[in-house]
Formats: C-alpha cells, structure tokens, sequence
C-alpha cells in the first residue's frame, strides 16, 4: 500500500555555497509542518547540509555552474528528502560511505556518517559522469501534521 | 498607494541579521527552560507560544546562528 | 546590458496553504543574502504571499492539485520574484488590479495593492484557462551582496 504524500516541492538551485543554507531552510520549514522537536528539526537540517554540500563540493566539484535539485515529500509520519546533482557521479558508492573515507584530503569523510546517524534510511544511487541521487528519509512517529503554517 | 508604504513602514532601519540573532537566543532560552520545565524537549508550536514568535520566524532565526557546516571546511578556510 | 545575476533559485510546490509560509521563508532566505533592513524583507515577504495565495486561491480555486512556480532571482541591487500559476487565468488585468477589485465577495481585493506599494515594478501576464504569472521587482539599492549566509 502506497503511503499518502501530504506535501511535496521541489527546489532547484545553483551550485554556490550560499545556497546550502536556503536549501536547509526550505526543507525546515516542510518538516515543520509535522509537529516536530528542536531537535529532531536541527538533525533534519544537518543531514540535508551533508548531502547538498556533497552535490556542490563533490559532484560539481565547486563550480557554480551547476543545478542541484531537492525533493521534499512529506508523509503523515516521516519526511523524504531527495538531493540529486548531475555531477562525476561515484564510482564506488559502499566505500563513499564508509567512515572516514573522502577522496578529498582536506576533508573528514564523515558526511554520510552524519546523514545514516540523523536519519532512518540513506539510500545512494549514482552513475560516473551522469550524477548521484541520495534519499534521505526521516520517521517522525506521532509527529501528526499541524494546523496550516500560514 | 505610497501612504500605505508609509503607515506600515516606520523607517526603521535594523538589519534582519540582528533581528533573526536575537530571536535565535530567545529560542535557546525558551528551548532550555521549556525542557526543564516539562522535562523533555518541546516542540516548535510549544516554543513558538512561549515567546510568542511564529514558527516560520523560528525556523528563519535558528538558521541566522547555525553552526558552521562541513562546506565551510573547505569553501572557507 | 543585461544584469548579471547572482543567484537564482526554483520552487515547485502543490497549491495548498501551508505553503504559503513557506514560499515566504524561501524568498526571504534568497533576499537575506543581500544585506537587508527589517522592512525590506517584510515588504519582499507579504508582496511574495499575496501573489502566492492569489495563485492558489484564485487561479487554482482553492483546489490542491494545482503546482505553483515560484522563480527568484538575486542581482546586485534587486531581487525579481515571479509566481507562476497554471490555473484559470485573468479576464481583465487592469480592472483585477484596481484597488478593492475582487471577484471573491469574501476578499478585500487589495492583494495587488500591495504588491504595488511594496515592490518597485509589478507586471501580470495571464491567459484564460491558461494561467498568470506575476513578476514582483524589488531595487535594493546599497543593500549590497552580504557574506555566504549558510
Ligand atoms: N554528490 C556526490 N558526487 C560525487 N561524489 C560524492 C558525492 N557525495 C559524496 N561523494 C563522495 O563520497 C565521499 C564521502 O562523502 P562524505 O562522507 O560526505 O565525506 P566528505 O564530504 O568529507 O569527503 C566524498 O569524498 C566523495 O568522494
Ligand atoms: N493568479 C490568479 N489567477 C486568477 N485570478 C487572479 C489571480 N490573481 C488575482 N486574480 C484576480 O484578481 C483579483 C484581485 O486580486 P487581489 O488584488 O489579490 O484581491 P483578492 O485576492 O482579495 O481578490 C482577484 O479577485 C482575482 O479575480
Ligand atoms: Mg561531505
Ligand atoms: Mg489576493
């Protein structure tokens, strides 16, 4: 049985630093249409950081010439959240995830070790030259969908 | 038209940076102590009522201090 | 001469009231990379939800299965908003623009009103059963582009 999707958008944006920020608070202000903790509001936005910040750093490799696209659905009891770029794409995607594993040395590899400990699931599909979709998801149990925002 | 601008503009000129700042420490203080009071953490609608700001402003001002994310790693060092 | 833009972001979302608030924190994220007063950005905010509810309660009658489209683009000293809809378009632009116009008994008909006082330039393209797009400029002279936000 499908689950029935309360809300969805979707956002696209250039790849530049600054809008790893919009982005964050874009998907905050869907997921706050659930009832939600502080808490459980900053590890929505931590996890969506990580993967948008691999779109623009990795996938475009810092050049703002590229789109990132996000999906947010949101469910009676989770919230998806997709980041798709269409950047080099991994080559091997189990060992991108491993902790600690980053092709940059500059960096710590622990992205993807934030983004499976904030969420319930990470699913990773990517194809070399052709770009990476991450789906993050989020349960949000007796979180019930508030009262319109507006 | 330019009199409605005017009734509603008051020409002040506070940036939004440090408006959504000092939202952003009302926030923490309210988090803190709506935690202890209820012992456990509340939700946005329970903060929102407490200072009496809306969700949509809280979510605008906890971004204005978020901590520095791995971007900044090495976009900005 | 073309303006060079800065930055220029893309949100679809199903034309339902919560979303709203959340078209407005959206715009308000882009325009707070430009270095705002407090009233610029209110002003930018209830300019964006009076032609985003338009949208939604009027070219799409209120119905949920409708995608709104909201553009915005930030140049050194404006930001350009355009809020597309695909609903059942305007009969008379000039006449819906008319302070106190409305075709809703229950509504005050000042939304364009205050588009046009809060925005430098309002322009309304809209074909029947077709849809309207509304383009919402504002100059944002000496804001000046601030420091990557996020
Ligand atoms: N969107 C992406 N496109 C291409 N490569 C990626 C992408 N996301 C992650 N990677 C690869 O996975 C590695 C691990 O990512 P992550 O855990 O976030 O660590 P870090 O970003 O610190 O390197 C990156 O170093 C990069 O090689
Ligand atoms: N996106 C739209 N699609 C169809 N009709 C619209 C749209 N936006 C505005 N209109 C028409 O223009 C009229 C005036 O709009 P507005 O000034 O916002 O006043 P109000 O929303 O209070 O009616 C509306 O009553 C409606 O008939
Ligand atoms: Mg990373
Ligand atoms: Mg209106």
């Amino acid at each position: 049985m499908d689950k029935i999707v309360r809300n969805q958008i979707k956002l696209e944006f250039i790849s530049i630093p600054e809008n790893v920020g919009l982005a964050r608070i874009t998907i905050a202000a869907l997921a706050s249409q659930l009832d939600l903790t502080l808490n459980d509001l900053e590890e929505i936005k931590v996890a969506t950081s990580e993967a948008v910040s691999n779109a623009i750093i990795h996938g475009y490799r810092n050049k703002p010439a590229g789109i990132v696209k996000l999906i947010g659905s949101l469910y009676e009891d989770s919230i998806v959240i997709e980041v798709i770029d269409e950047g080099v794409g991994i080559a091997d995607i189990p060992q991108a995830m491993q902790p600690a594993f980053t092709t940059d040395p500059e960096r710590m590899g622990l992205g993807f070790v934030f983004m499976q400990s904030f969420m319930d699931e990470v699913k990773v599909e990517s194809e070399i030259n052709n770009g990476t979709r991450v789906i993050l998801t989020k349960k949000l149990e007796g979180a019930g969908i508030q009262k319109a925002v507006s | 038209i330019g009199e409605i601008r005017r009734f509603l503009r008051d020409d002040n000129p506070v940036k939004v940076s440090r408006s959504l700042k000092e939202n952003a420490y009302k926030i923490n203080k309210a988090r803190d102590s709506l935690t202890k009071e209820l012992g456990r953490e509340p939700n946005l609608q329970e903060i929102s009522e407490a200072i009496d700001l809306p969700v949509e402003e809280i979510i605008s001002s906890l971004e204005a201090v978020q901590l520095p994310t791995s971007i900044h790693e090495t976009l900005y060092q």
